[in-house]
C-alpha cells in the first residue's frame, strides 16, 4: 500500500489525544446525565465524608456520654441525636461512610470480578467448562452464608477484609449465572466470528469483544447489589466477622437502632437513609455507566 | 427434554459430592465442639468429653467422612445433634413452610413487580416510570428486620388486622394460616419485587422496539394486549433468570423473615443448627438446598422453553 | 492469472441435529456443504450463487477455517490448511479475509472504527502502534472514509458506510484473498453500488482474488470471473458469466435467472416461478435435489444423483436432463 | 423503672391483686411467648430453659422450689427424709397421681416403678446430667424410693426440682423412642396436645391432675425469637405473656394501658472473666487496676437504660439463699485514680492491647467496659463479637483474656460457685479464666458433702467468695431482673426469679379475668 | 408528500433506506410512536375519512382489518412466541364475530391461499420454523385475512431469495385480483416498482422528489436523485464502473435549509442549498421537486444512460 502513501494526508490527530477524546466522551455523556450526575455527587460526597470524617464530623465517634444516650435530633448540638451509648450519631454515620464504602465497593468488586470471570468461561467455552463450573456455581449458592462467613472467619481471621471477602464470595454464583447467560447471547454475535477470522486467540475475544459487550447487565446488577453487601456488613460484624464495635458501619448502627425502633427510631432511620441513598447514588450512577458506555445510547 | 432433565440429575452427583466434602470439612473445620455447645454452659469437660464420644466426634476425621458418605448413599442424612430426630424428617417438616412463604412472597413480588417494570416501560420517563424506579431502589434497601417490625407495628400492634408473629395452623382454619402469612410475605417480597420491576423494565424497553410489536398494533390490538400478550412473553427470558436465583435464595432459607416472624421455616433451621453446631443438620440442610437449587435451575431453563419456543434445551449450557 | 492460488477439494460439511428425544439414533445431519470441489486462480473472481440456506456460508466458513470440515480439503498456496497448526493457521490467516454477510452486525458495537479496523494489525502484532495509527488512516482513505471517522462508532455510519469498514479490516493485512459474503445483500442500491464499485477498484490495484457470495445474480454477474451455482449443499453449475447467463443449462440456474425482476416496466417478462420453498437441507429429496422443483423432473431424478458433468469450455453441469431442455 | 413500682410484683403481691379481682373464672386458653424454640421436651434430651417450662406444664418433680425460691417443697413427694451419712434419700410419693392419658397407656396411675425408672434414666442417660451423683434408686414400697448417691451432695434436691427430673412412663418412652420428646406424657395439670416445630406447643388441660384444677383450658407456647417481634405480638394480643421483656421493650410494655410488666432480681449475673494464667491479668495488682476502672454502676445503667438490671457485687445472685450482702463492703469502689496506679505497679503504666470476647448480645457491655478501660487506663481491648459456639470453645480452652458473660442456675450457690470457681471445672466455660485457689476447691467440696443444713453452708460460701474476691477472678457487671409482660387480665400469674413457669400449683393458679 | 390511490391499484414507494418510506406507511396507520414521532400537519383520507382525525378507538378498528400492512423482514415482524395460528386467528377474532372454531378454519383458508402446503399442522408451529418465505407468506396471510381494502407493504421481499421474492410479488399480485385490494408497495428495488406497481412516489429524505406513472418515470425520470437511483441499477447488461451517488444520505435531526439532495447532486446550484424546491407538476400527473425541473426549464441528463 506504499504506493497511496503519498495520498494520504499525515496524520493530523495525535494519538494520545485521541485516546483521551475516547475516554473523555464516556465521561462527558456520563455527565450529560443528569440522574448519573446526582448519583456521582452522591459518591462524591460519600467519598468527601469517608475521607475527611475527622474534619467534618461534630463529635469524637466514640466518645460515650451514657447519661444523655439516645437523644433525639438537635438536641445538645447532636445533629442527628446520640446512639444508645450516647456518642453522637451524625460523627458516626459520618465515620462510617468510610467502611460502608469500602465493603460496598470491594465486595461487590470482588464478587462481580470472579463471579464474571467464571460466567464468561462457563459461557465461551460450554460444555463441560459450563457445566463444572454452573454446578460449582450451584453448591455455592447453596452454601449459607452465616456458614460460610464462619468458616472463612476460622482461616483467615477477622478483619474488614475478610467482610469483603465473605460478602465477595457470596456474589459469584449471582454475577456467574447473569455473565454466563449473556455471554451465551453475544457469543453468537457475526463480530464475535469476524474476530475469530482475523485469527484472535480466545483470550482477545473473550476480554476485547465478549466482555465490553456484557457489561450493561453486570453493571446493573453490581450497582443493585451494593446495599445488599453494606446491610450485609451489620449481619456479619454479629458474628465476630469484620468490623468490631466502635467502629462505626452504617450496617452496624442500623442493627443496633434496631433494638431501638420503637422508642428512638432515629438510629435506624437515619443510618438506614444513609444506605438508601448511597443505593440510590450507586445505581443511578450505574444506569448511568451502562448509557455512556454504551455508544448507541443518545445522551 | 427428557434426555435433559437426566443429565441434570446425574450432574447433581458430583455437585452434590463437592458439597458434602465443603460442607463436612467446613463444619469440622469451625471452632466450636457439638458437644459443648450442646450441653450448654454447665457442662464439665468430662460431661462433654462422654458427649463427643456418644456423638461419634472422637472418631478419627477419615472415618467420620466415610460414614457420612456411607450412610448419604443410602439415603440417610443422620440424625440431629440438638433434636434428636432424623434431619429428613425435620427438613421435611419445615420446607413446605418455607415453600408456602417464598411462594407467597412470590407471588406479591410478580403480581406487583411486573406490572410495575411494564407501566414504567411503557411510560418511560414519565413520573410514573421515576416513581417506580426510585421505590425499587428503596425496595432493595429496605432492611428487612425494619421493614418486618414497621408492617407489625402498623397492621398488628396498631390496627390489630393481622397477627404479628408464627405461622398459625391449619387445624385452626385455613384463614389461620392466610392471615399469619400475609406480612411475612410482603416483607420477603421487596426486594424480589424492586428487582422484578428493574428487569421488567429494560427487557420490555427492549422489545417493545421490535417489529412483531409493530405487527401486533398494526393488527389493531388493544395497546394492553399487545403489552401484556405479545411483548411481556417476550421479555420473560431476562426475568425468568432473576426469577430462578430469588426462588432459590428464598428457598435456601429466607433468614431474616423467618427469624423476625418466627415463621417455622428452613432458614431458621440451618441458622440455628449453625449456631448450636448441630453438624448433621448443616449438612443435611446444605445438600438438601443445594438439591432444590439445581432443580429450580431445571425447572427455570424448561421454562425457558415454555415461554420461548426458540430455545432449544439440549442445546443449552451443553453446546 | 493461471496460477491457482486456493483449491477446495470434495469438502463435506455435515451438522448434527441434535435430537431432543433421548432414544433417537443421533445419526441426523444437516449437509450444508455436500462434495463441493473448485479451485480459484490468482486474481480472479469466483462467484457463488444459490438461495438462502444452500450452504454458502458454510462453504465460505469451511474455507476460513472457522469450522472443520467433515471431509475434504482446503489447499491455499499449496498447503493444507486443516494440518496447521494454531498458530500457522493464524499466519495463514493474514492471507485470507473475509467480509461479512451482515454490516450491521459484522462490527463489534463498543469499539470505534480505529479500533476496529487496528484490531488484525494487533493481533498479529504488525508494527507499532504509531504505525498502526498510521496504517489505519490509510485504509480509511482507501475505502473512502475521513480520518475524523476513525474515533466514530459503527452505529454512527451507514450500511454502506460500515461495510467500507469491514473492507477496510479485511484489507488491514495485505490478503491475497478475500472472500465477500453477501457483503452487498443488505445494501440500497446506490450505496451497493458504490461498494462494488470500490471491491472493483481495489481488486485492480492490489491484485486481490475474490470469492464473491451473493444471492444477487446480477451482482454476481457484474463482477464475477466465473459463476458457481449452489444448490442444497452442492454446485449444480458453474463457468464463466458468459456461459452461466448466456447459456443456463441446469433448471436451477435458469429459475433463477428469471426471478430477476424486470428491468423496465415497458416489457412484459416471462417468468419462470418456481414452486415450493428450498426444501430443508436435514431432510434433502433424494436423487437430484432439485427434482421436487424442477418442471423437467423425470423419475431417474427422483433417484439417481446427477455428477457435475463438463458442458463445454469451462461450464459445468449437474443435470440429467443436460442439453435435453430447450 | 420496673422496679420502683416492686411491691406489686412480687409473689405475694400477686395473691392480693387476686383478692380485688374478685373470683376466678375458669375457661381460656394462655398464650405465652418463648424467645426460643423447643426442640424436644424428653426430660433427658432437652438442653433449654425455654424447654424446662413447657416441661414443667406437663410433668411434676418430685420436689420443687416455693415460689420465692427460699425452699423446696413437696410436689410428687410428700415428705422425704436424708440418712446421716446424706448418701440415702427416701421419700415418700403422693398417692393418687396418674399420667395423663396417651397412644402406650391410657393414663394409669403412677407407681414408686415409674419414679425410679424416670430418675435412673436421668441419672444415667440425661446428656446434662442433671441428677449427678445417684447410684440407684431403689424401691422401698408402694409408695417409697430411695436415691442412694455416690457421695454425700447437699445439693441433690435443687437437681431434683429441674424439670429434666420429672417422672414419665416407662411404655411411652420406650413407645415413641426418638419422638418421645414430641410426644411427652406426664403428671402434670396441663397435657400435650399439638406440637408444631418452630412454632408452638399446644397444652390442653389434664383431667386428672393430682393438684387444684386448673382454671385455664390449656396453654400455648410460642416461639418468638425477636424480642421486639414478641412485644408487638403482646401488644396486638398475640400472646398474653411475654418473657425474658429487655431493653425498650420494658418501657413499651410499661406504658400501655392493657399490659403490665413484672419484674423482680433474678438467678442471673454479668461478669467480666479475668484470665488468671496469661496475658497482663495474670498480674494480680491489673486485675485489680481493672476492676477498679469500670465503673460498673455507669455501666449498668448504660446498658440498661429502661432498667431490667442492678449493679452486682457477688459471683452469686441475691435470690440465692447463699447471698451474703455483708461482703458487698469489701468489693472495692470505682476508683479511676487508684487503678491507674495499680496498673503502673503491674508493670503497664502506659496500659496494654488485649481482646474482650463476647457475644453479640453482650456487646453493649462490652463496648462500654471497653470504652472505661482505654478512657481509665488507656487499655485497647479489642473487642471480639463470636457467636456462641466459638465463644465457648474460646472460653472453656483458656484462651480468652477477658470475656464477658452471664451464669445462671438454681438458687443454690453451688450451682454458681463451684461450676465458676473449683479448679476441677478449668477447661469448661464456668472456670474459663483458668482460677486455682486449692482452699476455695476444700471448702466448694465441704459445702456439699458435710451438711445439708443452709445456714452452716451459707456461711461456707461466704468464706468461699471472700477468697475470690480477693484473688479479683470477676469483674462483677449486671445483676439481671426476671421480668415478665403480660395482659391485664391475666391473673394470678407468678414471676419466679430462676424464671421458671409454674400455671398451676399450691401456691397458683392462673386464671384469665375476661 | 402527498399522493392518492385509487382502488385495485399499486403505488411504488421508492428511496433509500431512510428515506422515510416506512414513516409514511405506519403513519396512514397511526403508529408512529409518540414521543418521540407525531403528524406535524396535513391528512390522511381514507374513503372520505380523515385517518388522523380519527380516534384511537377508531384507528383500531380499520387497522388489520381495512388497512393493514406487511413489514419489511418476515424474521422480525413475527412474534415469535405465539404459533403462527394463533397470530393469524388473533387478527381475525378482532375484527369479526366468529368464534374460536370459524376462526381457525378461516385462517386454514388463508394459509391455503397463501400457498403454504398442510395449513393445518403448520398452524400449531412456531415461526422459528417456518423459512423466511414462509414468514412473509404468514405476514400476507395475516394482513389479508379481513379482506382490507388497503395493503401496505413495506419492502415485502427485500429480506427474501430471489426465486422466493418473484413467488411472493406473484402471489401479491394475484391476491390483488381476487381480493380487489389498494396496495402500497414500499421498496428500494426498482425492479420491483416495475414488476407490481402501475404509480411512483419516489422519495429522498424524507421528501418526495418525484411522483408520476410507472412508464413515464421509467422512460422520462426528472429528479438527479431519480437519475441516480435509476442508474445504479445493476441490470443484465451492465458493464464497467458503476455510476453511483457519490456521498451519503443527510443526518435528518440537522436542519437543512435547502434541497435535501444538493450536497449530492452533480447539478446543484446555489440555490438548492438555500431554498427548498416545492413539488410541482411539471407535466401530466408527473410531479417532481427540483428547482431546475420545471414545466419550462429541463435539466440535461449527464452520464447513465438517456431514456428518450
Ligand atoms: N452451526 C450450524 N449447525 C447446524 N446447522 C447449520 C449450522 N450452520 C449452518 N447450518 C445449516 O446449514 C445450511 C446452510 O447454511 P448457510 O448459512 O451456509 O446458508 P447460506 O447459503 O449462507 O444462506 P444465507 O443466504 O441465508 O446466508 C442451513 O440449512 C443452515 O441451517
Ligand atoms: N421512532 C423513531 N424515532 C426517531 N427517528 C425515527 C424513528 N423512526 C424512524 N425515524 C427516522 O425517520 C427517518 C425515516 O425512517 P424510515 O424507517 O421511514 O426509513 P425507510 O425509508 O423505511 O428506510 P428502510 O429502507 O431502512 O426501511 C430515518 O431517518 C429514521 O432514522
Ligand atoms: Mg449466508
Ligand atoms: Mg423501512
Amino acid at each position: 500500500m506504499s504506493n497511496q502513501a503519498q495520498n494520504i494526508s499525515p496524520v493530523s490527530v495525535p494519538l494520545a489525544a485521541k485516546k483521551k477524546s475516547k475516554e473523555n466522551s464516556v465521561w462527558r455523556r456520563l455527565l450529560k446525565n443528569k440522574l448519573a450526575l446526582v448519583g456521582m455527587i452522591i459518591i462524591a460526597i460519600m467519598v468527601i465524608f469517608s475521607v475527611f470524617a475527622p474534619l467534618i464530623a461534630t463529635h469524637p465517634p466514640n466518645a460515650m456520654d451514657l447519661a444523655n444516650s439516645l437523644s433525639e435530633p438537635g438536641v445538645d448540638g447532636h445533629i442527628l441525636g446520640t446512639d444508645n451509648y450516647g456518642r453522637d450519631l451524625f460523627s458516626r454515620i459520618i465515620y462510617g461512610t468510610q467502611i460502608s464504602l469500602i465493603v460496598g465497593i470491594f465486595a461487590i468488586g470482588l464478587g462481580g470480578m470472579i463471579g464474571t470471570l467464571l460466567g464468561l468461561v462457563a459461557g465461551y467455552y460450554g460444555g463441560k467448562w459450563d457445566a463444572i463450573i454452573m454446578r460449582l456455581m450451584d453448591g455455592l449458592f447453596a452454601f449459607p452464608f452465616i456458614l460460610l462467613s464462619i468458616a472463612l472467619m476460622t482461616v483467615l481471621g477477622a478483619g474488614l477484609f475478610n467482610v469483603i471477602l465473605a460478602i465477595g464470595v457470596a456474589n459469584i454464583p449471582g454475577f456467574a449465572r447473569i455473565v454466563r447467560g449473556q455471554v451465551l447471547a453475544v457469543k453468537e454475535e457475526e463480530y464475535i466470528e469476524v474476530t475469530r477470522s482475523l485469527g484472535a486467540n480466545h483470550s482477545r475475544i473473550i476480554f476485547h469483544h465478549i466482555l465490553p459487550n456484557c457489561m450493561a447487565p453486570i453493571i446493573v446488577y453490581a450497582t443493585m447489589n451494593v446495599a445488599g453487601a453494606i446491610i450485609s456488613e451489620a449481619a456479619l460484624s454479629f458474628l465476630g466477622l469484620g468490623v468490631q464495635p466502635p467502629t462505626a458501619s452504617w450496617g452496624s448502627i442500623l442493627k443496633d437502632g434496631k433494638d431501638f425502633l420503637v422508642l428512638s427510631p432515629h438510629m435506624a432511620t437515619f443510618s438506614g437513609l444513609a444506605i438508601l441513598l448511597s443505593v440510590l447514588g450507586f445505581n443511578l450512577f450505574g444506569d448511568g455507566l451502562r448509557d455512556a458506555l454504551d455508544p448507541k445510547m443518545k445522551v | 427434554m427428557l434426555r435433559l432433565i437426566l443429565r441434570r440429575l446425574v450432574d447433581l452427583i458430583p455437585t452434590l459430592l463437592v458439597v458434602a466434602t465443603t460442607v463436612f470439612i467446613i463444619t469440622r473445620m469451625i471452632p466450636g465442639d457439638p458437644a459443648a455447645v450442646l450441653l450448654g454452659p454447665q457442662a464439665s469437660p468430662d460431661e462433654i468429653a462422654k458427649m463427643r464420644e456418644s456423638l461419634g466426634l472422637n472418631q478419627p476425621m477419615y472415618l467420620q467422612y466415610i460414614d457420612f458418605l456411607g450412610s448419604l448413599l443410602q439415603g440417610d442424612l443422620g440424625t440431629s445433634l440438638g433434636y434428636h430426630q432424623p434431619v429428613l424428617s425435620l427438613i421435611l417438616e419445615r420446607f413446605p413452610n418455607t415453600l408456602l412463604l417464598s411462594v407467597c412472597a412470590l407471588a406479591i413480588a410478580l403480581l406487583i413487580g411486573i406490572p410495575a417494570g411494564i407501566i414504567s416501560a411503557t411510560k418511560q420517563y414519565s413520573a410514573w416510570d421515576y416513581t417506580v424506579m426510585i421505590l425499587s431502589l428503596v425496595g432493595v434497601s429496605m432492611p428487612i428486620f425494619w421493614l418486618g417490625v414497621m408492617l407489625v407495628l402498623y397492621f398488628s400492634v396498631h390496627l390489630g388486622w393481622l397477627p404479628a408473629t408464627g405461622m398459625g395452623s391449619l387445624s385452626e382454619g385455613f384463614g389461620s394460616v392466610i392471615t399469619h402469612l400475609v406480612l411475612p410475605s410482603i416483607a420477603l417480597s421487596t426486594i424480589p419485587m424492586a428487582t422484578f420491576a428493574r428487569i421488567t423494565r429494560s427487557s420490555m424497553l427492549e422489545v417493545i422496539r421490535q417489529d412483531y410489536i409493530k405487527t401486533a398494533r398494526a393488527k389493531g390490538l388493544r395497546e394492553f394486549f399487545v403489552v401484556w400478550k405479545h411483548a411481556l412473553k417476550n421479555a420473560m427470558t431476562p426475568l425468568l433468570t432473576v426469577m430462578g436465583m430469588q426462588i432459590s435464595s428464598m428457598l435456601g432459607g429466607a433468614v431474616l423473615t423467618e427469624t423476625i416472624f418466627s415463621w417455622p421455616g428452613m432458614g431458621r433451621l440451618v441458622v440455628d443448627a449453625i449456631e448450636n453446631r448441630d453438624f448433621v443438620v448443616v449438612q443435611g440442610t446444605v445438600l438438601f438446598i443445594a438439591v432444590i437449587f439445581v432443580l429450580i435451575n431445571l425447572l427455570v431453563d424448561i421454562l425457558y422453553t415454555v415461554v420461548n419456543p426458540r430455545v432449544n434445551l439440549s442445546n443449552k449450557g451443553e453446546g | 492469472m493461471s496460477e491457482t492460488i486456493l483449491q477446495v477439494n470434495n469438502i463435506k460439511k455435515y451438522f448434527p441435529v441434535k435430537d431432543s428425544s433421548l432414544f433417537a439414533k443421533p445419526a441426523k445431519f444437516v449437509k450444508a456443504v455436500d462434495d463441493v470441489s473448485f479451485e480459484v486462480k490468482k486474481g480472479e473472481t469466483l462467484g457463488i450463487v444459490g438461495e438462502s440456506g444452500c450452504g454458502k456460508s458454510t462453504l465460505a466458513r469451511l474455507i476460513m477455517q472457522l469450522i472443520r470440515s467433515t471431509s475434504g480439503s482446503v489447499i491455499f498456496n499449496g498447503q493444507d490448511l486443516a494440518s496447521l497448526s494454531e498458530q500457522e493457521l493464524k499466519k495463514a490467516r493474514k492471507s485470507i479475509q473475509m467480509i461479512f454477510q451482515n454490516p450491521y452486525a459484522s462490527l463489534d458495537p463498543r469499539k470505534t472504527v480505529e479500533q476496529l479496523v487496528m484490531e488484525p494489525l494487533v493481533i498479529h502484532q504488525v508494527g507499532t502502534h504509531q504505525e498502526r495509527v498510521q496504517k489505519v488512516q490509510e485504509l480509511l482513505e482507501v475505502v473512502g472514509l475521513s480520518d475524523y471517522h476513525a474515533t466514530r462508532y459503527p452505529h454512527e455510519f451507514s450500511g454502506g458506510q460500515r461495510q467500507r469498514i469491514n473492507i477496510a479490516r479485511a484489507l488491514a493485512l495485505h490478503p491475497d484473498v478475500v472472500i465477500c459474503d453477501e457483503s452487498v445483500s443488505a445494501l440500497d442500491v446506490s450505496i451497493q453500488a458504490q461498494v462494488i464499485n470500490l471491491l472493483k477498484e481495489l481488486q485492480a490495484k492490489f491484485d486481490l482474488t475474490y470469492i464473491f457470495i451473493s444471492h444477487d445474480l446480477n451482482v454476481v454477474r457484474y463482477i464475477s470471473d466465473r459463476i458457481a451455482v449452489m444448490y442444497l449443499g452442492r454446485v449444480v453449475e458453474m463457468g464463466t458469466y458468459e456461459e452461466i447467463y448466456h447459456n443456463p443449462q441446469h433448471p436451477y440456474t435458469r429459475a433463477l435467472l428469471s426471478a430477476v425482476p424486470k428491468e423496465s416496466p415497458l416489457v412484459k417478462k416471462e417468468r419462470m416461478i418456481l414452486t415450493g420453498d428450498v426444501p430443508s437441507p436435514m431432510n434433502p429429496p433424494s436423487g437430484c435435489h432439485f427434482h421436487k422443483r424442477c418442471p423437467y423432473a423425470t423419475d431417474r431424478c427422483k433417484t439417481e444423483t446427477p455428477a457435475l458433468e463438463l458442458f463445454e469450455g469451462q461450464h459445468l453441469v449437474s443435470c440429467h436432463l443436460l442439453g435435453d431442455i430447450s | 423503672g420496673g422496679q420502683s413500682s416492686a411491691p406489686a410484683q412480687d409473689g405475694k403481691g400477686t395473691g392480693q391483686e387476686q383478692a380485688a379481682a374478685g373470683e376466678p373464672k375458669d375457661g381460656g386458653v394462655l398464650k405465652i411467648g418463648l424467645s426460643s424454640t423447643a426442640k424436644t421436651l424428653d426430660p433427658i434430651a432437652y438442653t433449654g430453659a425455654y424447654e424446662s417450662n413447657i416441661i414443667r406444664s406437663i410433668g411434676d418433680t418430685l420436689v420443687r422450689y416455693s415460689g420465692d425460691l427460699s425452699k423446696i417443697e413437696p410436689s410428687l413427694a410428700t415428705e422425704w427424709k436424708v440418712s446421716d451419712d446424706m448418701k440415702v434419700y427416701t421419700f415418700k410419693l403422693r398417692d393418687n397421681v396418674y399420667f395423663q392419658p396417651g397412644k402406650y397407656q391410657d393414663g394409669r396411675k403412677m407407681t414408686a416403678e415409674d419414679v425410679k425408672y424416670s430418675l435412673e434414666r436421668s441419672s444415667k442417660q440425661s446428656a446434662l446430667k442433671r441428677l449427678r451423683g445417684v447410684q440407684s434408686v431403689e424401691v422401698i414400697s408402694e409408695n417409697e424410693v430411695a436415691l442412694h448417691l455416690e457421695q454425700p451432695n447437699a445439693a441433690l434436691l435443687a437437681m431434683l426440682t429441674d424439670g429434666g427430673n420429672i417422672v414419665v412412663p416407662r411404655e411411652e418412652v420406650e413407645g415413641w423412642g426418638d419422638q418421645f420428646g414430641q410426644h411427652l406424657i406426664g403428671t402434670g395439670p396441663f397435657q400435650m396436645d399439638k406440637f408444631n416445630q418452630d412454632d408452638s406447643v399446644a397444652l390442653k388441660r389434664a383431667d386428672k391432675y393430682w393438684g387444684p384444677k386448673p382454671h385455664l383450658d390449656g396453654v400455648e407456647f410460642k416461639f418468638i425469637t425477636d424480642a421486639n417481634m414478641m412485644t408487638n405480638a403482646l401488644r396486638s394480643g398475640d400472646i398474653d405473656v411475654v418473657t425474658d421483656v429487655k431493653g425498650q421493650n420494658r418501657a413499651v410494655i410499661e406504658k400501655d394501658q392493657n399490659l403490665n410488666l413484672q419484674t423482680k432480681p433474678g438467678l442471673s449475673i454479668e461478669y467480666m472473666g479475668l484470665n488468671q494464667n496469661e496475658g497482663p491479668t495474670k498480674d494480680k495488682k491489673v486485675r485489680e487496676a481493672i476492676r477498679m476502672a469500670v465503673d460498673v454502676e455507669g455501666l449498668v445503667k448504660g446498658v440498661f437504660k429502661w432498667g431490667g438490671a442492678e449493679k452486682s457485687y457477688l459471683p452469686l445472685p441475691k435470690a440465692s439463699w447463699g447471698y451474703d450482702s455483708s461482703l458487698e463492703a469489701s468489693v472495692p469502689a470505682f476508683d479511676p485514680q487508684k487503678a491507674k496506679q495499680l496498673l503502673a505497679e503491674g508493670g503497664y503504666p502506659d496500659g496494654f492491647k488485649t481482646e474482650l470476647y463476647v457475644i453479640a448480645s453482650r456487646v453493649p457491655q462490652a463496648t462500654i467496659a471497653a470504652q472505661q478501660l482505654k478512657d481509665n487506663l488507656n487499655i485497647d481491648a479489642e473487642i471480639k463479637t463470636v457467636e456462641w459456639g466459638t465463644f465457648s470453645d474460646v472460653v472453656a480452652k483458656g484462651k480468652a483474656p477477658l470475656y464477658i458473660m452471664g451464669w445462671s442456675w438454681y438458687p443454690d450457690p453451688d450451682f454458681f460457685l463451684y461450676q465458676m470457681f473449683h479448679s476441677k471445672q478449668i477447661g469448661s466455660l464456668g472456670n474459663g479464666y483458668g482460677y486455682n485457689n486449692p482452699e476455695v476447691d476444700k471448702l466448694l467440696d465441704r459445702a456439699t458433702a458435710e451438711t445439708t443444713d443452709e445456714a452452716k453452708r451459707k456461711e461456707m460460701y461466704g468464706q468461699v467468695m471472700k477468697m475470690i474476691n480477693d484473688d479479683v477472678v470477676h469483674v462483677e457487671l449486671g445483676l439481671l431482673d426476671v421480668a415478665t409482660g403480660m395482659k391485664k387480665y391475666v391473673e394470678d400469674y407468678q414471676v419466679r426469679a430462676d424464671s421458671s413457669i409454674f400455671l398451676v400449683n399450691e401456691e397458683t393458679n392462673v386464671w384469665l379475668n375476661k | 408528500m402527498s399522493f392518492d390511490l385509487r382502488q385495485g391499484e399499486t403505488i411504488g414507494i421508492v428511496g433509500e433506506s431512510g428515506s422515510g418510506k416506512s414513516v409514511t406507511s405506519t403513519a396512514i396507520l397511526g403508529l408512529i410512536p409518540s414521543p418521540p414521532g407525531k403528524i406535524e400537519r396535513g391528512s390522511i383520507v381514507f374513503e372520505g375519512k380523515d385517518l388522523t382525525k380519527l380516534s384511537q378507538d377508531e384507528m383500531r378498528k380499520i387497522r388489520g382489518n381495512e388497512i393493514s400492512m406487511i413489514f419489511q423482514d418476515p424474521m422480525t415482524s413475527l412474534n415469535p412466541v405465539f404459533t403462527v395460528g394463533n397470530q393469524i386467528i388473533e387478527v381475525i377474532r378482532l375484527h369479526q364475530q366468529v368464534n374460536k372454531k370459524e376462526a381457525r378454519t378461516r385462517a386454514i383458508e388463508m394459509l391455503k391461499l397463501v400457498g403454504i402446503p398442510e395449513p393445518e399442522k403448520r398452524l400449531e408451529q412456531y415461526p422459528h420454523e417456518f423459512s423466511g418465505g414462509m414468514r412473509q407468506r404468514v405476514m400476507i396471510a395475516i394482513a389479508l385475512a379481513c379482506n382490507p381494502k388497503l395493503l401496505i407493504a413495506d419492502e415485502p421481499t427485500t429480506a427474501l431469495d430471489v426465486t422466493v421474492q418473484a413467488q411472493i410479488l406473484e402471489l401479491m399480485k394475484k391476491l390483488q385480483v381476487d381480493l380487489k385490494t389498494s396496495i402500497i408497495m414500499i421498496t428500494h428495488d426498482l425492479g420491483v416498482v416495475w414488476e407490481s406497481c402501475q404509480k411512483v412516489l419516489v422519495m429522498y429524505a424524507g421528501n418526495t422528489v418525484e411522483y408520476a406513472n410507472v412508464e413515464d418515470l421509467y422512460q422520462n425520470p426528472l429528479h438527479p436523485y431519480t437519475w441516480g437511483l435509476l442508474d445504479s441499477q445493476i441490470k443484465s447488461d451492465t458493464v464497467g464502473k458503476l455510476p453511483s451517488i457519490p456521498g451519503n444520505p443527510p443526518d435528518l435531526r440537522n436542519e437543512i435549509a435547502g434541497c435535501y439532495f444538493a450536497p449530492r447532486c452533480a447539478y446543484a446550484q446555489e440555490k438548492c442549498f438555500t431554498e427548498r424546491p416545492p413539488l410541482v407538476e411539471v407535466s401530466l400527473e408527473h410531479m417532481v421537486a427540483c428547482h431546475f425541473q420545471t414545466a419550462d426549464h429541463r435539466l440535461k441528463r449527464e452520464g447513465g444512460e438517456a431514456s428518450e
